[in-house]
């Protein structure tokens, strides 16, 4: 069985048991290059229900504050490796009702990155099929077929994905991935060595060249699944004006540095705010700097175990920082 | 650019003067720029009740005090340069030679307004909005229904109604406040209880010492009233939950939605209908209200 | 954010004008000298705010370019609060509260210490050079400390000179 | 109507000469990203991408726009001298100074006192926009009519002063995307509405027609040749073959009436499902035009500015009591596409919206406006039945 049809039969037993008002899963967008998230609320429409490399989307953000539509509602969720980090986050701190919760772990061999598709072609991309286990198929509106290795057009952040496999879900949709060699070993930060190499100057000048597109859209913020008073941010207030709701490089990286302190000890680099900005904004750079900086000061990774709080929620008298 | 040799004459206003608002709009751009405040200096500060302050302002521009007019009911922009601009109900009479808002301690900008002392510099935008119909309104009895701030959005109105009492058949008024103290324009309610040409009740929501007055929520209190809704429109103004409440009362007492008028308030930023933070459904409060009845509200989606 | 302001601009430490919240009316005193730099302390109330004090008291000579924002604890001090000041046109931003141990609510500070040191690594990526930021502690007995804080963290922001612009 | 022919290799040259008297904006891709930018000499307009992320309303709407400056300043009564340039909107301090006192109890007469100093900041710069497409110039003109500078009904000196100086040149959709719906809602994809001059691609270079007074000064290029009639008839042909190819993902009749009767609707809950509540729809969108004022200050001089806002900022029409007009995500939502299919035609007879499809490829959960539109666009589902015989009543709104 695939693990698409295991995400159907546990939304359809969990909906006709009435253990949730809706279970939320990926389903196939305006074409089948697109997934976009669905919220089953009748087993009648579980077939909509898909599982492929391209449902990057991170569910957990619907169980944020202020998300679910009732407020209480009870809610199936399917959730990736890196999305369980992030739940699990949420979960130590009590920001989500487990009660409430029925998690479908779905086991993941890589995300592809569809923008790095759709910069292969002029046109527009209408389907994106996966044959077979590792390959992918594009047709554009042109006609145009084209096929890519997958582990060729992965996301960044799956490259050095270390949690292909839920680290939390009540029920787990087919057999796990195998456990990638990385997995024992300390976390890899190569992808980010280029940007450390630089000198402060280059830096700041490379910062503010990629930051000097953001519209200010927030689609970064409210997409975190980690930042939770999304709809009361600092960085979105306009009165009182918390921070400056100019659009200019500098204050655009202000508001992402906020942000980032913010998500600091939740933010597992799961790469939804990467993926969610309008403009391609790298956003995935900085936090995963921040992250290899938590790394070294607390050898922690966020998200990975329940019985963990996040490390500035806490705190160890012998912490050595400081004179 | 090449073909602008000459920087005049390049509006296509006139070419494209087909739809109804494009006198309005000449107007406008003859009137110059709607997002420049006028500065203003306070002359005066009325302490009114502990959280509400009462500011007599006059335009630095002596031409723009002696040409500034407006309609009961209508609002303007009141801010403070750094903090920024918020909306309030005009409360001087026209005749006044000063522009006066009452303004409560709430927020941003009303917590900046309260810091001013006398001789500072703010910066008014006004007026703006429709203001109450107070000419169709002749031969007929008002009664105003109003609950703590919200008797400052009467105020303008009811002085109005008071200085042209022979086009109307009686006005009344049934205040309400969450205790004696709290009563905005205690001078004036002092003076309309020594008039005899105003029925006035007032009304605490909880009793105390020495109160002579109602005691109770102003819906209960309106029923007791019991006013007759023959040739008679009904203002209300006050917090959304009496103005829900007594909504139910008036309609419960005979009157019509048509004959009973309110006005909103929301947040606003452009003042001149533009910015888009002010619609409830298709009506702007700035400029298409803030004066509206029942029966166009409820025309409108549940967004008050 | 700032709760209350002190201005130390005058002639030594003591002086103890409560400029209140710089609000409408901009702020009460302050030099129009655009090249001293400015700095902004983030002090807790109960150690390094009286420290301050101490080293006034005990007129220990130090440098006029620091007001302070006095805050309950170093636990209620965001990473937004000294992001903030830089946006507002702070030359640097110094960060001082209990010695761990000593804090007044027993804990504040030991949480504080995790954000600060992250903020410290983290600061240059905002193009604002680590030397312009500095956290540290001082106790209430340690006015000659605070003395040698302030003293070299503003020797230190005034090697590198005021920041260009007033953003980031 | 002038109608001439660009050859390819000869754009750059074109735009250098437009250049010579304004800024010229134009796509241009960076790291992947095709968005507006202005031109400089070298850079390769981008026109093989249909859209640019964002419309060139940015150039004309700025998101970003301080109007106005203004300083706290110690004066004294009797020594001021008049105040700088620029300030003659803002009356003279002199004057208010001196009236200041007046009122005030006299031990302040003679003290320096504050007084605030204001400036207006209003500055345009003659610009181009080229590789636009016809959605794009489109959505102009629907953002004119609110900010009246083409007969709305108030008017907005900051926006005007930049759209009166900005030649369009639009250039024609070959290769429509699937996301694209400008027919379904009056547009096309050589429409002219809002086009200064329409340029089509055609084998080895453009057919430029001249349709505004700005455009024949644009197209006024000696580099430009007469078009032939071959080129013309492979103009026409180019854009004959582009309409059909745009879909019509819904019928426009009726949906301004059932949007009114379904705003109760539990659709809108189901549809607001899965939007996160950003921006970036409304910032990506050629028409949406909301915007917030906001202060800044730092010490004694400060700037007003005006910067876009969004009604789907949940803090958007937040009141300061703590009472939220637009509380739940639905009622945001629902705001939207109210205010662009119902709100919007109502007031000024036209759609705020060109059918440019950006909202759709943006969004990161990849609302679909058109679905929007045929689910609360449709007359009410059963559900309430009672509501479904009523239409055609919503005129009176």
């Amino acid at each position: 069985m695939s693990r698409e049809e295991h995400i159907r039969e546990f939304a359809t037993a969990a909906l006709a048991e009435g253990r949730v008002d809706y279970f939320i899963g990926w389903q196939q967008g305006y074409n089948s290059s697109e997934v976009i998230p669905v919220f089953i609320r009748d087993a009648a429409e579980v077939e909509q229900l898909v599982w492929n490399p391209l449902c990057h989307h991170n569910l957990v953000t619907f169980l944020k504050r202020n998300m679910p539509d009732p407020p209480d509602a009870k809610i199936g969720v399917c959730v990736k490796g890196c999305d369980s980090r992030t739940l699990v986050a949420l979960l130590q701190e009590e920001l989500v009702d487990k009660d409430k919760l029925y998690v479908v772990g779905v086991p993941c061999d890589g995300i592809v990155d569809r923008r790095k598709l759709e910069k292969e072609f002029a046109a527009e991309m209408v389907a994106i099929e996966f044959p077979e286990r590792g390959k992918v198929v594009v047709t554009t509106r042109l006609g145009e077929t084209q096929e890519f290795a997958q582990d060729a057009v992965l996301l960044d952040v799956c490259r050095l994905c270390r949690y292909p496999n839920p680290v939390y879900a009540d029920d787990t949709a087919g057999p796990l991935e195998t456990e990638p060699d990385r997995k024992h070993t300390q976390p890899d930060w190569t992808d980010i060595a280029d940007y450390e190499n630089f000198s402060d100057d280059d830096k700041q000048a490379v910062l503010e060249q990629i930051y000097s597109t953001c519209i200010r859209c927030f689609a970064c913020i409210n997409v975190c699944p980690v930042c939770y008073c999304w709809d009361r941010c600092v960085n979105r207030s306009r009165q009182p004006e918390l921070v400056s709701q100019k659009v200019g490089a500098k204050e655009n990286l202000l508001f992402q540095m906020i942000h980032m302190m913010h998500v600091a000890g939740r933010c597992p680099s799961c790469g939804a705010c990467d993926r969610a900005c309008p403009v391609e904004i790298p956003l995935y750079l900085l936090h995963r700097k921040m992250n290899k900086e938590i790394y070294d000061m607390f050898g922690f990774e966020p998200g990975t175990s329940l019985d963990e709080k996040p490390v500035f929620q806490t705190f160890r008298i012998e912490d050595e920082f400081g004179d | 650019m090449a073909d602008n040799g000459n920087g005049q004459g390049k509006t296509r206003l006139t070419s494209a003067d087909v739809v109804a608002g494009a006198t309005t709009a000449r107007a406008g751009k003859q009137a110059g720029n709607p997002y420049l405040p006028e500065v203003a200096t306070i002359v005066e500060i009325v302490q009114e009740t502990s959280n509400i302050k009462t500011f007599r302002l006059r335009f630095d521009d002596t031409q723009v005090q002696k040409d500034f007019s407006f309609k009961p009911g209508q609002v303007g922009q009141l801010g403070v340069f750094g903090v920024g601009e918020s909306t309030f109900a005009i409360t001087s009479r026209p005749t006044d030679d000063f522009v006066q808002f009452s303004v409560m301690r709430a927020g941003e900008v009303t917590k900046a307004l309260h810091n001013l002392s006398v001789g500072d510099k703010v910066g008014i935008r006004a007026p703006m909005g429709n203001g109450f119909p107070v000419e169709e309104w002749k031969g007929k009895k008002i009664l105003f229904v109003m609950g703590g701030i919200g008797s400052a959005a009467l105020k303008a109105t009811i002085e109005y109604t008071l200085a042209h009492l022979d086009d109307y058949k009686g006005i009344s008024i049934l205040y309400g406040a969450t205790a004696p103290e709290n009563f905005t324009y205690q001078y004036d309610v002092d003076e309309w209880q020594k008039r005899d040409d105003i029925d006035l009740t007032l009304t605490i929501d909880r009793e105390c010492d020495g109160w002579q007055c109602e005691v109770g929520l102003v819906p209960a209190i309106l029923e007791k009233m019991n006013p007759d809704p023959a040739e008679t429109i009904a203002v209300l103004c006050g917090p959304p939950i009496m103005i829900r409440f007594s909504l139910v009362s008036f309609r419960k007492l005979g009157f019509t939605d048509e004959q009973t008028y309110t006005t909103l308030e929301k947040r606003m930023k452009c003042g001149i209908g533009i910015c888009g933070r002010c619609n409830v459904g298709p009506k702007y409060v700035c400029v298409d209200g803030p004066v509206f009845t029942m029966a166009e509200l409820a025309e409108l989606p549940d967004e008050l | 954010m700032a709760e209350e302001t002190r201005d130390q601009g005058a002639e030594n430490a003591t002086a103890t004008t409560e400029a209140g919240t710089a609000g409408a009316t901009g702020e009460a005193t302050g030099s129009p000298d655009t090249r001293r730099v400015k700095i902004i302390g983030i002090v807790c109330n109960w150690c390094s705010y009286a420290g301050a004090d101490t080293a006034g008291v005990g007129r220990f000579k130090q440098p006029a370019n620091l007001r302070l924002v006095r805050v309950p604890c170093t636990g209620r001090i965001d990473p937004l609060f000294a992001l903030k000041a830089f946006e507002k046109g702070a030359d640097g931003v110094l960060i001082s509260g209990c010695h761990p141990g000593d804090c007044h609510y027993s804990e504040g500070n030991y949480y504080a210490r995790r954000k600060f040191e992250l903020m410290e690594r983290m600061i240059h990526h905002l193009g604002i050079p680590q030397e312009r930021f500095k956290w540290t502690w001082v106790s209430a007995s340690e006015g000659a400390r605070w003395q040698q804080v302030v003293t070299d963290f503003v020797a230190g922001v005034e090697s590198l000179g005021p920041r260009q612009g007033r953003a980031l | 109507m002038t109608i001439k022919y660009l050859q390819a290799d000869r754009l750059p040259a074109f735009l250098e000469y437009l250049a010579e008297d304004a800024r010229v904006v134009a796509p241009f891709k960076r790291y992947g990203v095709v968005q507006f930018e202005p031109w400089s000499s070298g850079k390769d307009v981008e026109l093989d991408v249909l859209l640019a992320k964002q419309s060139p309303k940015e150039y004309i709407f700025l998101q970003t726009q301080t109007y106005l400056k203004f300083g706290y300043r110690m004066e004294d009564p009797e020594t001021s001298a008049p105040d700088g340039p620029g300030s003659d909107d803002a009356a003279s301090e002199g004057e208010g100074a001196a009236k200041k006192a007046e009122p005030d109890e006299s031990p302040t007469v003679g003290i320096p006192h504050e007084t605030v100093h204001v400036e207006p900041i209003l500055e345009a710069q003659t610009q181009v926009i080229f590789g636009c497409r016809p959605c794009d110039a489109r959505g102009f003109v629907q953002t004119d009519n609110v900010f009246g500078g083409y007969g709305g009904f108030y008017y907005d000196p900051l926006y005007n002063a930049r759209r009166e100086v900005t030649t369009i040149l639009a250039v024609t959709c070959r290769e429509p995307r699937s996301t694209c719906f400008c027919t379904a809602i009056g547009g096309s994809p050589a429409g002219t509405e809002g086009v200064d001059a329409l340029f089509t691609q055609v084998e080895g270079g453009f057919v430029a027609e001249a349709l505004t007074e700005k455009g024949e000064a644009a197209l006024a290029y000696e580099g430009l040749a007469d078009a032939g009639a071959a080129q013309t008839d492979a103009a026409a042909a180019v854009k004959e073959e582009a309409i059909p190819k745009v879909d019509m993902p819904f019928e426009l009749e009726g949906i301004r009436d059932n949007l009114h009767d379904n705003i109760e609707g539990q659709q809108w809950h189901h549809l607001a499902m899965r939007c996160i509540s950003c921006g970036t729809c409304t910032y990506v969108c050629p028409n949406c035009y909301c915007f917030s004022i906001n202060d800044q200050i730092v010490e004694t001089e400060g700037e007003r500015y005006r910067v876009w806002d969004n009604c789907f900022n949940p803090m958007y029409t937040e009141e300061t009591s703590g009472h939220n007009p637009r509380a739940q995500k639905s009622n945001r939502f629902r705001n939207r596409f109210s205010h662009k299919f119902w709100y919007y035609p109502d007031k000024y007879d036209s759609l705020l919206c060109s059918g440019c499809g950006r909202c759709i490829m943006h969004c990161p959960t990849r609302i679909d406006i058109r679905e929007v539109l045929r689910v609360m666009g449709s007359p009410a589902p059963e559900p309430e039945p009672a509501a479904a015989p009523a239409t055609g009543e919503g005129k009176e709104a």
